[in-house]
């Protein structure tokens, strides 16, 4: 008991990562153990994580449950945490290197698949279709932009008008969205890689009078609230919230000799009018899955 | 016009139909000059005459669009400063060429460094020991390992003198070396010159004082608007005569005043003025219609009682009243109560360089003329129009770029820009320093006008001549303090020095 | 006796407590309240992580020493690092990748340098430039992605240790010495006082100002591909948005070590005293865990505070 | 007639003259743009994207704006993004919790103000250059923002309050109407009140200014203030057209407003430019990201083309302004 977990994510700006602490948070709290929040002060800086990396090893928590902010440029850092002989559970993004004890994560390809196919399925196959990515290089990107081309694909019906980058930025997928509308007079579907961004392209629509499906995803708490309102057709869940629960759960499993579960991937649910409810209350309500739930939940 | 001593010497350096155009100036119209070895050469003339320019030029500064040089009779082009110096040419520019944070011994022998061991280091003990020596020969007893920036002025002088002297030059241009300098230090320099003249050395020297043309030239050459008047002989010419020359017009140098019988009511009085800046227990009174002298040695505070009145330093005690109220504040309080400083450094503190003459005119008085608070160009326009005819501010037009103009004019502009704000008390910092005789006698003239019609003023200046033929009366300063006052009766030369000199 | 005496002597200590005050206070601050701060394991820690940002500020003073500034340095960093990465993957040879990084770097600098000196364009304007165009090449070379697979040796440019010690912190301290040793005690030392201070000294001294301008926008530069190499070993990747950024923390450390932006008032010491007073602020942050938004707006307080102390000396 | 020949010679330096070619460069500039974009893609001259471009300025030109100020003063502005963040995030809050959209936007143009208020504090009595105390300031706004949102995004505003940013009067978008009033409002404080003039005034010699009787630090303050609550105002349009404020909304922000007032022709050094220029800066660089989203082309290249116009803009703007003297 009281063991402490140093929980690291990638920035303190992006609600998703919010949805992990909370989780982490929440997991820890009823398993009787403290949790540490690391967030580089520049989102998504690589020498701060790295930095926070060193300092960390030198404080010794317990364990570690890891989001890398890049899962390529972060292994040495992982290496260090090896090293140090520190237990560290891997959330979100697949580290590109290093050891865990475990792998906690959504996959990406399907969420992006799973939320494209709805959506080609709601047009009936075909139609004008956008695709708002993400940060270039990011493994959430580029595994989501792939799902959405695959599911275009299967719809040979449906036309890819444009594939531009958003950043995960709303105002810049706004912006990307407006001047797209210019160049295409019919637009009937979005594929934005997440919420904001989808909820930026919503804007854009509804600033130009036009009408087209969109999804996103995250199931952040706007696109809940877009989603009940109509305004956004879908979202992906990619439930940071069970993946905080989860990795910190590993953690202190593993800590306390405790069978764990090497690796949960959360099967993508895509979150629609229907099925919208049990996404649509507070944070510090939702609870945590037990591990007997958990090994339900995707474990491979 | 004959070389000193035999006529059979050829000049050590001579240039001959130098021309150069700048936009809008002509600045040298064929200007043709000739120095001779061991000679010290006085180049006199107005406000932009070309002074400084045909030193430019000599020095390779400069590149003339028309014109040759010749050196011990041979024709050279001197096309870089490099050109100059091979040639023996050191120059003390009007502006300092010093590095601030830099020692002196550093900027005394930047470029030519004593190379130290490794590639690229200098060596530090030679430069120092040479540089020691150096500062010895001219007689300037300091710490070579100095920086420079926390010299004043007149130090600064004398490393530019150094500096200058350590190219072992032949030739010595000075350009208004003791503009800058308090007594002692302009005694050292002139022995100096004597020194190197001795040796050989020739030196044109640049200046607005009188004085100094006849007790240090052995020939003069005058300048007007860029081109050459005249090469005379101190002893062949009058200084009445000389100004003729310079101006192009006779000009009074006792700069005739009409004193007020009766001086109107007080405007200002300070009591008990003390201020960090180094200045004490000042108690000083100015009334309507006078021109009040505030004299002293160079550093004795007398700036910055100037700068304490208007607010620009802050007042530790004392009680300042104008107009009938006591005044406290910011230079904008002063402003508006009807206070104008003309501060000492032009360039650096009157004046933003780079906008226009009318800008420049108009910035004082923004709220008097515009008392809406909306700005009308138009309007502005004329009112610097108005204030250039009246000034005779000699510009093309009130959109000239006010660095561009003359030394003299600038000033005039600084003093119109309160005129236009209606200001009661104007306090002049150094007034006519590097300003020529013609402009001196204007402003002069401009200042017997203003306190003539109800205004008064409180003139600072190092030059004892000019307190002595134009204020009614005058406080001599010494070490932060009012040392003395002295009326009108009193006024001398003699009595000035007397009070400011430190242990009287 | 000499004049010396009265001028009051310009003694380049003068300078210290700014910065001094600001980094002995975190260091007692933190050695009392941050378990494990004063570990030799830690403060080595500090340190290392110091090594990438002064090498950046080191070159940075002398740059704002000429009244100049430096945007792009961050944005090179990225991108000769990404070069480091590449070549050396492509060449197998850290040697090749090092020196496509170096020259990348200076090749930036230089061109830095001559936008300034010969185009006349304002230093912040100039850098913003290519601070944009490095941007987008290190966006295009890596099409977005991080460049993995370099070969080990990098890596261990930034994991060995030399005697014991960290060879970052070994390259800092050799790096350090030379910018001391170029800036007080060689003629190029003088001279950028000099750019800063007085360029028509220089003219008149038959010296170069634009050269000389244009080599040290262009020791920015090659520093730059330096710390590139550093950042790749670090990462053992490149990144294209790695070192976004770090220039502004250079300007604050700079800023913070007491050199001034005008007229060639720099002071080297104070810049590495900056660097590591960020470095050891962001540690201790970490080490006592607050909230991650104090340590986001610490740092600000930090330049705002050691700013004020020298604003409130030098008016003293 | 001399004297029209030396003016001809010397050519006008002031009251707005040489200001007015440089605009002419500029404006030129812009037709060139557009011709070109036009020439490459169809939907380019089209009303609709007309004022897509004017409306994507918009948002640009209110940040930079108030920044020109701070920038004919010699100063700088660093926080101007940080401050859009913290001041949409709290006019926000004000909106959701009490339902007022005027309340709302009233705090945030506070909010913004006293940031500008404090950043003119630092300069003027802490003396601390500007460049480097709204970089602090811009960590502390962050790290204030951060912690006050939490991770959490603000959205969902009343429709009339969407309005301002998204809403259309007479065909044009309601943020078009604000950029021609703003317009309109700085370059008439600018170039023609007394204040604006005596910031042209601090701007080329601050102590030439203090000693003319200038109230100089009460000047710097108003400026930092206008500054500050121009970002504060642009915090408004962003929150209304995007119906949403998170913490990182201004990261981006800053260096595309720099960006936009440089090539405007105002200068680093202060005493030079205007409003106008900077007006055309933001739509120079709006056009820019419209021709390459409408082109298609990569993002990648943004950042490598704004940095080359930047550097372009400011070399001829140089150039002509030298061949003028
Ligand atoms: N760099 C320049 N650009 C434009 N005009 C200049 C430049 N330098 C000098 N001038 C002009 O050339 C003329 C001669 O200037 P110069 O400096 O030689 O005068 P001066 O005789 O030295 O005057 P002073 O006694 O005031 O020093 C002046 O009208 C001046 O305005
Ligand atoms: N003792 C000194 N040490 C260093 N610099 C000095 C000293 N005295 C005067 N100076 C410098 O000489 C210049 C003129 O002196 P300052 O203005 O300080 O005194 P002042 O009493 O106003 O002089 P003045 O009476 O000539 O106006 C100043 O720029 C100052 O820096
Ligand atoms: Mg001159
Ligand atoms: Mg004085």
């Amino acid at each position: 008991d009281g063991e402490t977990i140093a929980v690291f994510t990638k920035n303190q700006t992006n609600p998703f990562f919010q949805t992990v602490r909370v989780g982490a948070d929440n997991m820890a709290k009823t398993l009787n153990a403290k949790t540490l929040q690391y967030i580089p002060t520049k989102p998504d800086s690589i020498p701060e994580q790295l930095s926070q990396i060193e300092d960390v090893v030198v404080k010794k928590p317990s364990a570690i449950v890891f989001t890398p902010v890049d899962y390529k440029a972060m292994v040495p850092g992982v290496e260090k945490i090896n090293d140090a002989k520190i237990p560290v559970v891997n959330i979100t993004d697949r580290s590109a290197g290093g050891k865990f004890l475990s792998f906690v994560g959504a996959d990406d390809y399907s969420l992006g698949l799973e939320t494209a196919r709805f959506l080609l399925k709601t047009l009936g196959g075909k139609g004008n279709i956008v695709i708002i990515e993400g940060v270039k290089g990011s493994l959430t990107n580029v595994d989501r932009v792939r799902g959405f081309n695959d599911a275009l694909k299967e719809n040979p019906g449906a036309k890819l008008l444009a594939s531009q980058p958003g950043n995960y930025q709303r105002l810049q997928a706004l912006q990307v969205m407006e001047n797209l509308m210019q160049s295409n007079a019919q637009i009937d579907g979005v594929l934005a890689a997440n919420d904001a961004m989808a909820v930026g392209a919503i804007e854009a629509l509804d600033g130009a009078n036009r009408k087209a499906q969109v999804i996103g995803i995250n199931g952040t708490k706007e696109a809940i609230d877009a989603i009940k309102s109509g305004k956004l057709l879908a979202s992906g869940d990619y439930n940071g919230f069970f993946q905080g629960c989860l990795g910190t759960m590993m953690a202190v499993r593993s800590l306390r000799n405790q069978p764990i579960i090497n690796e949960i991937v959360l099967k993508p649910t895509v979150i629609t009018k229907d099925n919208y409810q049990p996404f649509d209350q507070p944070l510090e309500q939702r609870t945590c899955p037990t591990f007997e739930e958990a090994s339900k939940l995707g474990a491979k | 016009m004959n070389a000193p001593g035999n006529a059979a010497a050829t000049p050590l350096l001579e240039l001959r139909d130098i021309s150069k155009t700048f936009p809008g100036v002509k600045a040298l119209d064929d200007v043709s000059f000739a120095l001779y070895a061991g000679e010290v050469h006085m180049l006199l003339g107005e406000n932009g005459a070309g002074k400084s320019s045909l030193m430019k030029v000599l020095c390779g500064a400069y590149s003339a669009d028309a014109g040759e040089f010749f050196f011990e009779g041979k024709k050279v082009t001197i096309a870089s400063t490099a050109d100059a110096q091979k040639l023996g040419i050191a120059v003390i520019f009007q502006e300092f060429s010093l590095v601030p944070y830099l020692d002196i011994a550093q900027n005394i022998f930047l470029g030519r460094e004593p190379k130290g061991r490794i590639p690229g280091t200098i060596d530090r003990r030679r430069i120092l020991a040479d540089a020691r020596r150096l500062l010895d020969t001219i007689g300037f007893d300091i710490d070579p390992s100095v920086i420079v920036n926390t010299l004043g002025v007149a130090q600064q002088q004398m490393v530019e003198i150094a500096k200058a002297i350590s190219q072992n030059a032949r030739i010595l241009v000075m350009d208004e070396p003791t503009a800058a300098l308090s007594d002692r230090e302009t005694e050292l320099l002139f022995a100096l010159i004597a020194r190197l003249k001795a040796d050989g050395v020739s030196i044109v020297y640049i200046s607005h004082r009188m004085a100094e043309v006849f007790s240090l030239g052995d020939r003069i050459t005058v300048l007007r608007d860029g081109r050459r008047i005249d090469g005379v002989r101190p002893a062949d010419v009058t200084p009445d005569q000389l100004v003729r020359m310079m101006v192009g017009r006779t000009v009074d140098m006792t700069y005739p005043r009409n004193f007020a019988d009766k001086p109107g009511e007080v405007l200002l009085t300070v009591k008990g003025l003390t201020a960090a800046s180094g200045i004490s227990d000042i108690n000083i009174e100015v009334r309507r219609g006078e021109i009040v002298g505030l004299c002293g040695l160079v550093g004795s505070g007398r700036s910055e009682v100037a700068r304490a009145i208007f607010g620009a330093d802050p007042v530790a005690s004392g009680e300042i009243v104008f107009d009938g109220k006591p005044i406290s504040g910011e230079p904008d309080v002063a402003a508006r109560r009807g206070i104008a400083l003309i501060p000492e450094s032009r360039k650096s503190e009157g004046l933003a360089l780079l906008r226009s003459v009318g800008d420049n005119l108009v910035v004082s008085a923004l709220r008097k003329l515009f008392p809406s608070g909306l700005f009308d160009p138009r309007s502005g326009q004329r009112t610097a129009d108005g204030l250039i005819r009246q000034l005779r501010i000699a510009t093309p037009s009130a959109r000239q770029t006010v660095g561009l103009l003359s030394g003299g004019n600038q000033q005039k502009v600084v003093i119109g820009k309160w005129l236009a704000a209606g200001a009661k008390l104007f306090i002049f910092d150094e007034p006519t320093r590097g300003i020529d005789v013609g402009a001196k006698s204007e402003i002069f003239a401009l200042i017997d006008r203003l306190v003539a019609e109800g205004a008064a003023a409180l003139m600072i200046s190092s030059e004892q001549v000019e307190i002595c033929h134009v204020c009614d009366r005058a406080y001599v300063m010494r070490e932060g303090r009012v040392a003395g006052h002295l009326t009108r009766n009193e006024l001398t030369e003699e009595n000035i020095v007397r009070l400011g000199m430190h242990h009287a | 006796m000499r004049e010396a005496a009265v001028v009051s002597q310009p003694n380049p200590l003068q300078r210290i407590p700014g910065v001094a005050i600001v980094l002995g206070a975190l260091i007692v601050l933190f050695g009392a309240i941050a378990p494990g701060f004063l570990t030799p394991a830690n403060l080595s820690n500090v340190l290392v992580q110091s090594t990438i940002l002064s090498m950046l500020a080191l070159p940075m003073t002398l740059i704002i020493m000429t009244e100049g500034l430096d945007l792009s340095m961050g944005a090179v960093l990225t991108l000769t690092s990404l070069c480091v990465a590449i070549v050396s993957l492509a060449t197998q040879s850290m040697l090749l990748g090092l020196g496509a990084g170096v020259l990348v770097g200076a090749a930036f600098g230089t061109v830095n340098g001559w936008l300034v000196a010969i185009l006349g364009i304002p230093p912040f304007v100039a850098t913003l430039g290519t601070l944009g165009m490095a941007q987008g090449l290190s966006l295009i070379v890596s099409d977005g992605q991080s460049v993995v697979g370099i070969p080990h040796g990098v890596r261990d440019i930034y994991s060995a240790t030399l005697l014991g010690i960290p060879v970052p912190i070994v390259i800092a301290l050799v790096t350090y010495a030379a910018f001391h040793g170029l800036l007080y005690h060689t003629r190029f030392g003088s001279y950028v006082f000099a750019l800063g201070g007085n360029r028509e000294a220089l003219r008149y001294a038959g010296l170069s100002p634009n050269k000389l301008l244009i080599a040290v926008y262009a020791i920015g530069g090659t520093m730059a591909g330096i710390a590139g190499l550093l950042m790749t070993a670090r990462m053992n990747s490149g990144h294209p948005t790695a070192g976004l950024g770090l220039e502004f923390d250079a300007i604050a450390a700079v800023a913070v070590g007491g050199t001034s932006f005008e007229r060639g008032n720099g002071w080297l010491l104070g810049t590495l005293l900056g660097v590591i007073a960020v470095g050891v602020l962001r540690n201790g942050l970490n080490l006592i865990s607050l909230p991650s938004s104090v340590q986001v707006a610490s740092v600000g307080v930090l330049v705002i505070v050691a700013l004020f102390l020298d604003g409130l000396r030098s008016r003293a | 007639m001399t004297d029209i020949a030396k003016e001809s010679l010397s050519p006008p330096r002031s009251f707005l003259s040489q200001d007015a070619i440089q605009l002419f460069y500029r404006l030129l500039a812009v037709l060139l743009i557009c011709a070109v974009l036009a020439v490459l893609n169809d939907s380019f001259l089209s009303l609709g994207n007309i004022l897509n471009v004017l409306r994507q300025a918009s948002l640009t030109f209110f940040i930079a704006s108030g920044l020109t100020l701070v920038v004919l003063t010699a100063g700088l502005d660093l926080s101007v993004g940080a401050n859009v963040a913290l001041s949409a995030c709290v006019a926000g809050t004000v909106i959701h919790t009490t339902g007022s959209p005027a309340l709302g936007i009233l705090t945030g143009l506070a909010c913004g103000g006293i940031v500008g208020l404090l950043n003119g504090i630092m300069v003027t009595a802490l003396r601390i250059p500007s460049f480097i105390a709204t970089y602090g300031m811009l960590w502390v706004l962050n790290g204030l923002t951060y912690w006050y949102m939490a991770g959490e995004t603000l959205h969902g505003f009343p429709a009339g309050f969407r309005q301002i940013g998204s809403g259309y009067l007479f065909g044009l978008p309601i943020p078009v109407y604000l950029l021609l009033v703003f317009l309109g409002i700085g370059t008439l404080f600018a170039q023609r009140t007394i204040w604006g003039q005596e910031i042209y005034a601090i701007g080329a010699n601050p102590v030439a200014a203090r000693l003319s009787g200038i109230p100089v630090t009460r000047r710097l303050l108003l400026v930092y203030a206008v500054s500050g609550t121009m970002a504060g105002l642009a915090s408004i349009i962003f929150l209304s057209r995007l119906n949403s404020a998170e913490a990182d909304i201004g990261e981006s922000l800053t260096l595309p407003a720099i960006a936009a007032v440089l090539i405007g022709g105002t200068s680093l050094f202060g005493g030079i430019g205007t409003v106008f220029g900077t007006f055309i800066g933001a739509l120079i660089l709006t056009l820019v990201l419209n021709g390459m989203n409408l082109l298609a082309v990569s993002a990648n290249w943004q950042p490598l083309v704004t940095g080359i116009i930047v550097i372009l803009a400011v070399w001829l703007d140089m150039k002509t302004r030298r061949r003028g003297q």
